[in-house]
């Protein structure tokens, strides 16, 4: 707080497009930012808003944010240019717990395999066996496989038309892997419903599970109530965003999110 | 010793002066649910709602300062109708009353919103003091006879307590405490936030979308402890203290100023321990009623008057 | 690259934006002068003298609160005549601006006294916002007629650019200041201490002995980045920014907000570094100026407003 | 601060009278207070005032101030009786330097003699060798001295009238031991002119001094300027109360102070 005041300034250093939809910054910053994998950040630009994105990585003082274009704000930070700024608060919420035993499959949908990343990144570097699922509608909408190339990493990949790697959703592929090869962890981020059925299934094998939700965050502090998961009363950006899935199965998850206005609506991905 | 820590504010009976504020962790009722739970917390008043939904302002909304926060969330809420739906829905399982935050724009929300808020709220507390958002909060406060044909209509719809929450950002808040009082108010509720701002030296741009937006937390402590202990010479009715109670000092101070029963907001997020604040703030206030020999929270009620 | 600090404030070409605030560290001439030799500091404000001798309240007259300060010293001073006479024999050593403040209770002390301490003022500020003081300060500035005439007066009795310095407890600062400006104020100076009280829980009794008392450091730092933001927007005058500057960053905040000059009070005590504070903001200024590509202080006044 | 919030509270446990014009509280804390000697606090009673006093005893949670009746604080404060609370804030101010090499000389007047104590105390529980002058008008005006001798404490004394000890001034005192006996250090408390003279007396022998000043305390904090020593610039109440000799020779030091509304006035004492 006391070397940024209120905000750390990060500069474009490049802007990578990863679909029609989806783009990631890659940011330098002025020093190191130390994020646990699957804590995020508020990401403003003054005058175009603030959204909380999980970095989809993180290497000394560059930073990666792959953002998906959903509406305004995320338009705007995902089309930035080269040398434009962006103002970043946090690290914000939890993380993922990377401690418990046992060997990790991390299933990522859409954008949430960029943003579980660093979390692989870190087991791999600790020496923890690790399987990547990463899954899109079809080959185009994968996100980030040429950066997990890059980075070397093992991954395997599922679209819903088969025109990459398996043919299926992920909860499919999931079921496949898992009829095969038992993995004590598992790792999500993605549309939630597909998050769901993830996690239903590791409660029903025994599987811990831990799932990284999406709310509204408006204060990324506790403070305003507005990312809760209801009926359980849990703040998404202080006690989360990463969650046991069998502690949460049976609320709202899955089914029911709030607007901005606090309403309670149908979650529709 | 177990000192009795039961307050009465206008016919509420309070297990613990401690009360939830209103606007802070929000308006979803399972969180409301899961707080009154809590052995300390004597009272939740909830996030404001008003007459029609709102979004609030985009982010950033809440700026976080260390010694408090300044926040511009915009009254954002279901609006009331769909609120009370929600609020009906845990009402039965509440063992402590709830105090429904209202924000009219005039007296005719104030009559449909209170009558049909009614069956929910055990008190209402009317927010006539947010200090940045137009035609609501301080906008209408400070328009003395429209404040005042509000909280009439609120009184004449309901016989429930009724709370009006004033502003710091006056000259004269004694005088809107009275006009409140004349106009049918049980208690006050002082202080909402003090006007503010931030600007990022960096992006060079006022932080808040909204450029403006209130002070709360420790920094507003000494004008909330300031403005309980005037009102509590000059108007008869009780006072609900809030503004900056960190630590159970901080609620004893209030309390010794004048104050009813305490409110407390900011210290929940800035707390380490979240919600167990309201415990360590209530086994402090115990232990300080014990040693001093008080056998009530009752008795020191405005005691640094004396 | 050495970014230019020179800034001029209605007339008073200041080697560097900060300045020392009034009633901080006392009326001791000696004080001034060292203060002076400082390279970073730009103006020296004096205390507040009055047209009596004034020996302020009995102790307490402070309280440290970590976050700023609440203070209600009563405006002690040696009285204006005395006064002249010591500054007077420290005037020639000064290679700065000396602001002289004053509070008159009305016009006929005003103009006394300002044609008594022309000869060893560069500039007054009236000081019309001390929440503390009867008869002087805010009971003076809340009353707009006198306010205006007093400001009229000292206007009528100097050729030197004439400071009002206003008050936050108001509900209507703009209009304040605005009336200052018309009444002949070359600058504002915003803001003075906010109202605030504290209680001690052991003794339970007010600690200050004069009851209420004037909030100032980091804790009203957000409410004057909101009135000289509001003020820059809304008046013609230069602005001097002072309330909570303890780092270059709150310094860089208010002038982004629209203030010419920046004035430090509360940090010299607060600072672990005392008077060094002034190297560390003016450092930490020229710094941020140079990483933005700015060569002179000038280019960001107002700054946040675009 | 934290233990605290304002002030520290304090009971009287005795009040012991010392002369007709001084006392001494002995007050119990609730808990220790740690203090360098020659540092003072502020010590408050709700409606009475506020005043800094060096305290002369600190032993755990015992903490003694001898305090002569002046004005209206210090005579109400100097009168209570026990069981009645004081309130403490502090400690102020830098204290004496009790690291310097060589043999101290002490030497107290009036209510000097108490809040000398726990210097001489300090020195001689670190084995630094010692001598104690404590000085008054006369033998019924003598402060702290039964204390002293309770406490074992080695000391001389002088009166000018020769009631007891030495006749003469401290000044004349001092002068006398050292023509005999040559001290490294002297510390000194008292009326500021007697002060000046030791001082002056120090700088002609090439001695280092340190004298303890009282100015108008209303902070502590060194705000408000109320305790200024011109035309140095000093605060007494976070430069000082202790300045070396040498280095306040020549300024206000003995012949000017500031009264409450900050006019120049003449020391008396
Ligand atoms: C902890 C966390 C981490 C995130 N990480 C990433 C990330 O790495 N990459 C990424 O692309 N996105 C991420 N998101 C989601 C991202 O923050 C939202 O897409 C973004 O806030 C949308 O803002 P907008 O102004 O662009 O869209 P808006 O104009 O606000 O909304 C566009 C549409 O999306 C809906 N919407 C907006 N916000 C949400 C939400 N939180 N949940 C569900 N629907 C919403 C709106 O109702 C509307 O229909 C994350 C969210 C959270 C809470
Ligand atoms: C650092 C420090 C340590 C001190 N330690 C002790 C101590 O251990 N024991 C003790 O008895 N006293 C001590 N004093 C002095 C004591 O604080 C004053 O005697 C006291 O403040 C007087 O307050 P009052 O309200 O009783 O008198 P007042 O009514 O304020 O004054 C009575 C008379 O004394 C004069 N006076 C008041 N304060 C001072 C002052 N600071 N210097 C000179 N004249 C003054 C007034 O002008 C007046 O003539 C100390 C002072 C300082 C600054
Ligand atoms: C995030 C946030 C939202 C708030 N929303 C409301 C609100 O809806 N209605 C209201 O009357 N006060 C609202 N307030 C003001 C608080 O109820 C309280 O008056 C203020 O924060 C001071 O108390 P504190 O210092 O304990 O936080 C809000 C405060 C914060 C920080
Ligand atoms: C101990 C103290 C004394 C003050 N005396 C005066 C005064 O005499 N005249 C005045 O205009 N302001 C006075 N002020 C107010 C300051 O000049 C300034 O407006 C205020 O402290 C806010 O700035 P800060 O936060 O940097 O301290 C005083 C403030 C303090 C803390
Ligand atoms: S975003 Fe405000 S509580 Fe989570
Ligand atoms: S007493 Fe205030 S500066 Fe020393």
């Amino acid at each position: 707080m006391s070397a940024s005041h209120y905000y750390l300034e990060a500069t474009v250093a490049s802007n990578i497009s990863e679909t029609s939809r989806v783009n990631t910054l890659v940011l330098r910053l002025r020093e190191e930012l130390k994020i646990v994998p699957g804590q995020f950040l508020m990401v403003w630009r003054p005058g175009d808003g603030e959204i909380p994105i999980t970095p989809s990585l993180t290497m000394g003082e560059t930073l990666c944010l792959t953002i998906e274009k959903v509406g305004f704000t995320s338009s705007r930070l995902a089309s930035l240019k080269p040398g434009e700024k962006v103002f970043l608060r946090g690290p914000y919420g939890n993380g993922f717990n990377l401690s418990l035993p046992g060997r990790y499959l991390l299933i990522g949908g859409g954008t949430g395999a960029a943003s579980l990343t660093p979390a692989y990144l870190s087991l791999v570097k600790k020496g923890v066996e690790t399987l990547f699922l990463v899954g899109a509608r079809n080959r185009e909408s994968l996100v980030y496989v040429r950066r997990l190339r890059e980075l070397g990493a093992g991954f395997q990949v599922a679209t819903d038309d088969g025109s990459e790697g398996f043919k299926g959703t992920l909860p499919e592929f999931f079921a496949e892997v898992s009829s095969r090869d038992r993995f004590e962890n598992v790792l999500t981020i993605g549309p939630e419903r597909m998050m769901v059925k993830i996690a239903e299934k590791c409660v029903e094998q025994g599987v811990s599970c831990q799932v990284s939700l999406v709310r509204i965050v408006k204060c990324g502090l506790g403070v305003c109530g507005s990312c809760v998961l209801d009926p359980l009363g849990l703040r998404v950006c202080v006690d989360g965003p990463v969650f046991h899935g069998e502690k949460i199965l049976g609320s709202d998850f899955g089914r029911f999110m709030r607007d901005e206005a606090g309403r309670r609506v149908e979650v529709v991905q | 010793m177990h000192p009795d820590t039961e307050v009465d504010v206008a016919g509420l009976v309070l297990r613990s002066p401690l009360m939830v504020a209103s606007g802070v962790l929000g308006s979803s009722p399972s969180l409301i649910r899961i707080i009154a739970t809590n052995p300390d917390v004597g009272a939740v008043v909830t996030k404001t709602v008003t007459y029609r939904p709102r979004t609030g302002y985009e982010n950033p909304t809440l700026v976080d300062l260390g010694y408090g926060f300044l926040n511009a969330m915009g009254l954002p809420n279901p609006g009331y109708s769909e609120y009370r739906f929600e609020l009906g829905s845990i009402k039965k399982s509440l063992e402590i009353p709830l105090i429904v935050s209202i924000g009219p724009s005039d007296e005719g929300e104030a009559e449909e919103m209170v009558e049909e808020l009614d069956s929910v709220a055990d008190g209402f507390e009317v927010n006539l003091s947010c200090p940045h958002v137009e035609n609501l909060g301080m906008e209408v406060g400070s328009d003395a006879s429209k404040a005042s044909g509000i909280v009439k209509a609120v009184r004449g719809s309901t016989g429930k307590p009724v709370l009006v929450k004033i502003s710091p950002n006056v000259t004269d808040f004694v005088a809107n405490a009275r006009s409140a009082v004349e106009a049918g108010a049980d208690a006050i509720t002082a202080i909402n936030t003090v006007r503010g701002m931030a600007i990022d030296v960096n992006a060079m741009r006022p932080v808040l979308s909204n450029v403006y937006g209130g002070l709360s937390g420790k920094a507003i402590h000494p004008v909330a402890v300031r403005i309980v202990f005037e009102l509590y010479e000059k108007i008869k009715a009780p006072i609900v203290g809030c503004g900056g109670v960190y630590d159970w000092r901080d609620a004893v101070e209030l309390i010794l100023a004048g104050a009813t029963a305490v409110q407390i907001g900011s210290a929940i997020a800035h707390s380490q321990t979240g919600l167990k604040v309201f415990n360590e703030i209530g086994e402090g206030v115990r232990r300080y009623l014990a040693l001093k020999g008080f056998s009530s929270v009752k008795q020191i009620i405005g005691l640094a008057h004396s």
